[in-house]
């Protein structure tokens, strides 16, 4: 079995994570753009005189990993994209049930 | 110098007399040592390319307009500046210019006997020393910017239909003889008003008028409840950008000849664009603890309108306080208009209207005639009734505009339709007008 | 245990489910610009005489909460994000075995 | 029960996974921009000389059906966006617990 | 007015004698008051200005493109214009200035006695009252944008190293010696041929060749299957803004003096693109019902491609027919191609080709002598023969311009390759060829 | 043409002399056929253009940065440049002028004499046939510009507070008094320096201050750990366009005539700075196996700097020699810095500096009295002399600015601030200096 480990990082940690993340073996990865809000507040905007909530602005970066790789990736993001002030971000982990390749039509763990 | 606004001073049909009389009869008019101004190449240069950093102006506030509104709607901000750079280019030449600067004996018009440019003298008294092409074609990059300015009071819910239909309407109605009452001949230039660049005829008649329009057709959907930032803000000030460089074309361009009262315009201009930028930001560090890009932005075009009237009038100190005092104004009534709750949604009003009538009330404050011979002198050069002759001017603009807005808004809301429908505003009007996008994956 | 809630909605909603969110305690959420066809058809667009099949802008918003917050979350989202209209969205909502606090290195549902 | 398949292609494959679905009656999709990293390496850029390891542009093409339609869902993508080369991308399948149609409030299977 | 484009009308030689006549012998040729014309302060500094505005035009030019390709290939398209800008303005002034207009008997070419600037008189008679140096940078700006505009054709497939060894060629062996037969001294030149700014010099002979290239490359990977919608319409915008304003310079700059004529052709060129654009909305409006920003973007542009060879020598209403018709030929001329299904990707032959050649053709239908005097009557004006003199420079430059292309294509694709690899192309540009990306997370 | 740069040739009080003498006396300096030249509407269109044209730089550069920068930090980059158009346009006005072209008779200054513009002469006698304003405003943009420069050093980690007292200090204490005595009538003008548009007074000064900020303020936040690529590319291209634009006036303008030095300037500027994109892109090929957009840009701006204290001095062949070896200094320069590891963040020492530097002693090298007779010959012309004179002002420009620089930071750190605090840089200066985002949903 597979989970889908998705980081919601700061946007100064990704060389950091991605390093971290190939010097030991896992290259796939997806990286997307997001804004979010936590602990660490948006930050009040002006325009004009008009105030505005802002978010503020993350990276997702996701890995689909073997159950038994979970733990070790969870550990290097969590090394490499913490700052250790709030707005560092949360992993989260969630089951896949399958993963095909689309290239070779290749299913399961192999395809990740 | 002296024959730049000579129209302005003179009344056009006395300034035509004069500038006839300088081939016919070889008299001069006071201040002019020569007979007969020839066609000057300097002078041409400067007003064509005047002519061009104007016509860039209206893409500049395109831009300026289309980076604060919703990405949705992005590109039918942008289009409905640059379908009027198209649409009035040809109304201009076929009845606009005849409209406004041609002549005739009725009260709001020139007459219609330029209409396609016909029967033109090869040169207008207004600018003796260049082509009577190269001043009217100055002239229509004015035309052009005014209803484009409007677009910023209802941003993000007009058809474009009803929009194109207004604009022609409100350019020939409007527009026309503002531009002729107080430029072209008309009883406001006889009464020796004084607006160097167009901030009655330009900045007053689009401010009021959006204001009117503001106000007819309501709020965007949403407005108050949703968040409605600037979609993209290096679009603004790339916007703010060419409008600054292009409205020295505007502002120096206006004295029609490569003179120093040029020049005069040219350091006005930048001084008090400058010094109302520097005021918004202190405004904005006082009132929210930041200076915004965005108020620098905003002020700088605030300072442009204010001393658009004033740049070849006044000097050098009255341009800093021109400049210093217009983001005081613009940027309570801005709050003003956040607290009444109305949504003028790019400030159209907020900026040109109460920047332009500023700009005008201020040229008969600090108007001198050592800087222009042809202008008069303000109030503190000892003349209050100048101001008396601004305020004039200043209030018939603004009634003229509104009551036209509100007539041609009504006509075209009942015929071809102003607002688009909650969905097509929802969807954006982009897609809804357009059927494109202004970004794709 | 916790669930992912993702919430497809339309742009201008944001303002009015954030809020709603806020309200009753959630604030941790992450926001996506999407694109998205449904029910609600894209627009067919046409450049220099050429079609194209556009599709509408969305977003999505995502929390993770904890499973007894699910229920409340999603009313508060439909609540927030309805319009009656063609295209108001969808909500999906996901099993998510593990989440993790990067700057705490906390786990489990008191690291949403 | 659902699942979500998130499809992670090669933009230029957009329209033909889309119309690929449509065609077979999957018209609910929702796209997202992303970058990624797998067997196709990403390419290093230069700026005035410095080297910066670039991800790839990808996106992700998201579809939440009912659990008996997964199979066709898969192949018509796996069909569709299937180049041969490497960077063709990889299907991941996960579980959904839940669906709701902000509209009008239906949950399940018959919201997505 | 009439030393403007004296040399298009006696041919150079004969120019150049009658300017040599000025100075040596005093007599005056027919219109000419005055002995040699000195050189005027006011005719340099607007063709300086238009020197530099006709340079903008190339990264206007580049955004225009760029915006319209998909975001993979935003930097190349962009690139393929920058480049040429610093290409070609070294290729011309060390030899391309002196093959185009430089003194020789040759057909295709002038000469090689101007190589590095060296041994010109300090007066060109093609623009008698400037310095020289002030007209071979205008016409510098001329031969950069010229090669640029090919781009629309092979966007988003064509190898950076093909595109720099095939521009620079295309440079030497089309576009100088097109210049030198219609400008510096050739044949169409003294046969008549009216081309005041540039209709076949520069739009036919890039339209034609970017018809070649168009079918010599074949289609982009996925054509047809792929949508490929324009990725960033404001950019779209930017550069169709840029062009417009750096346009007058182009057409009103090559009047090479700030006189009547040239205050015309400022006029005649804004009323043209206005009314292309016009047109080509209401086009669209009728046949998908909704006007586009692309369309009202596109539809400039192609007014003012037509207008260009005409805005000297035709009057305000020639303007609005030629601006008028040109939308409905060019909009046509891209639903063919969408039809016939080859890829002029940014309709390069759509615009300028179709557009080019109609100007041509209509100048030889509009132009009045009266407008110009150095210039022709048309076809309206009862004379017939000028249309034949603008069919026969047509004819010639469509040819020429198709066949050297198609063996530059070849020479350059068994040499440096033109395409780029399927991967690569997949890849994208910015990436394969540059090593960049355009925009960063 | 003469009287260009008499100022720099002669020193500014014999140039005040023979401009008094003109009147006065009515003798005439070698070279002049004429007594006190008159106010020429040619020249003052061009001066006016140019300033424009040199207006429109600034924003030029501020959209050359905010490419370049973190997404997170656009606005803050372009507010740097915006803001300083404001803050220094009334700085001059008021006492930055005086300070720097007024009459004087201490080392460092000019003098206070024209404070507020007042008691100014009517014409500057370093531009004897513009209007003094034309002049003066001409100068306020290069004096805006120059600060605004070395933003790139500083790029990302600066507090706006900070950065608003360092630049107007800079002005005053580092800008005014190299633009004293290099152009206003000081030392280095009276020795002989020649510098036509600013290799020293503008590029050199800003480039050594970037340097010393660059060390004084150490890395930004992640520097060498996180990637930094430009996050919009099409805006660096977009500022280089207008820079290159815009620099026709900052260099042909600078001749203060539209004469045949100003066309000298134009081409030189021009070729100078196409070469430097090509090497550029050359030695990319050879050292990446790629060329860039982001060098094409970056050389042609390096071609732009270098060229600008030369380009009214050296003849064709020198501007290609000076573009071709600018671009590899300036590349060699960035290369050095990476390995050195320190924070110039957009290489204005690297580019502006450098170039700077190179471009003030290459004038010494190829600068020609046939050119410019108010200049002098360089080394290749036998006058070894003038390199030595180039070389003592290069010397004293980069010693001063760099001493002054250190002395205002301190000062300024100590007071206000100059540095982000470590969260606010981490969240970017758009958030936290400023309360705005450039980009939203
Ligand atoms: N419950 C949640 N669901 C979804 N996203 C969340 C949640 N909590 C936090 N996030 C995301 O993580 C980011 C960082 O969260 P934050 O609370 O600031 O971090 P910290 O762990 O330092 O307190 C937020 O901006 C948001 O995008
Ligand atoms: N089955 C699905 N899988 C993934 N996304 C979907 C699905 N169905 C709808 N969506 C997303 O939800 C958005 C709104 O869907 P739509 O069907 O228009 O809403 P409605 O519920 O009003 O019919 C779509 O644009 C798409 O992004
Ligand atoms: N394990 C993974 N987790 C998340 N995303 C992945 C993973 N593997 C691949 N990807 C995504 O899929 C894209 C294509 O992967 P790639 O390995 O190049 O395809 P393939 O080798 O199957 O042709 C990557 O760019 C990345 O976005």
């Amino acid at each position: 079995m597979m989970k889908k480990i998705e980081a919601i990082i700061r946007p100064s940690a990704l060389r950091a994570v991605l390093d971290g993340l190939k010097a030991v073996g896992y290259p796939g990865v997806t990286v997307a753009e997001v804004q979010g809000h936590g602990k660490q507040k948006g930050i009040t905007e002006s325009y004009r005189g008009q105030s505005v909530e802002g978010l503020l602005p993350k990276l997702v970066v996701t890995a689909v990993v073997g159950d038994k790789q979970v733990k070790k990736v969870v550990n290097i993001i969590v090394k490499t994209a913490r700052t250790g002030e709030i707005g560092d971000g949360k992993i989260f982990v969630s089951p896949v049930s399958d993963a095909i390749r689309i290239r070779t039509g290749e299913k399961g763990e192999k395809a990740v | 110098m002296e024959f730049s606004r000579l129209g302005v001073r003179l009344g056009w049909k006395t300034a035509a007399l004069a500038a006839a009389g300088f081939s016919l009869l070889g008299t001069v008019p006071a201040g002019a040592q020569q007979a007969a101004p020839a066609i000057s190449a300097g002078d041409t240069a400067w007003l064509l390319v005047s002519a061009a950093l104007v016509l860039l102006m209206t893409p500049g506030l395109a831009f300026f307009y289309a980076g604060m509104v919703r990405k949705k709607n992005v590109l039918a901000t942008i289009m409905q500046s640059f379908i009027l750079i198209a649409l009035i280019s040809v109304q201009w030449v076929i009845w606009g210019y005849s409209l406004a600067f041609g002549p005739g004996k009725s009260f709001l018009f020139g007459g219609l006997d330029w209409l396609f440019l016909k029967h033109m003298p090869d040169v207008s008294p207004l600018a003796p020393t260049v082509p009577h092409y190269a001043y009217m074609i100055f002239q229509a990059m004015f035309a052009i910017i005014t209803p484009a300015l409007i677009c910023g009071a209802y941003a993000e819910r007009l058809s474009f239909k009803g929009f194109v239909v207004f604009s022609l309407l409100w350019a020939t109605f409007v527009y026309d003889p503002i531009a002729h009452l107080v430029w072209g001949g008309g009883y406001f230039g006889s009464l020796g008003a004084l607006d160097f660049a167009g901030g009655t005829v330009v900045h007053m008649s689009s401010g009021y008028s959006a204001l009117a329009l503001a106000l007819l057709l309501g709020k965007r959907k949403g407005y108050g409840r949703e968040n409605m930032p600037p979609h993209n803000l290096t679009l603004v000030l790339l916007g703010a950008s060419l409008l600054w460089f292009g409205w020295f074309g505007f502002n120096a361009g206006s004295a029609c000849a490569a003179n120093a009262l040029a020049c005069n315009a040219f350091v006005t201009t930048n001084t008090a664009t400058a010094m109302a930028a520097l005021m918004w930001c202190a405004i904005e560090m006082i009132h929210h603890g930041k200076a915004t890009t965005l108020g620098a932005a905003s002020g700088a075009v605030a300072g442009l309108v204010a001393i658009t009237p004033a740049c070849g009038y006044v000097d050098l100190v009255g341009s800093l306080w021109i400049g210093a005092i217009v983001s005081l104004l613009c940027y309570t009534a801005i709050q003003v208009k956040i607290q009444l709750g109305y949504d003028d949604s790019l400030d159209t009003f907020g900026v040109h209207g109460v920047g332009g009538t500023w700009g005008a009330l201020a040229t008969g404050i600090w108007a001198l005639k050592s800087i222009n011979s042809a202008g008069a002198d303000g109030v503190l050069a000892g003349n209050p009734g100048q101001f008396l002759v601004q305020l004039k001017t200043v209030g018939f603009t603004a009634v003229y505009s509104i009551a036209l807005t509100v007539v041609l808004y009504f006509l075209v809301d009942k015929t071809v339709g102003m607002r688009v429908g909650q969905r097509e505003e929802e969807l954006g009007l982009d897609l809804s007008q357009h059927g494109e996008e202004g970004y794709h994956i």
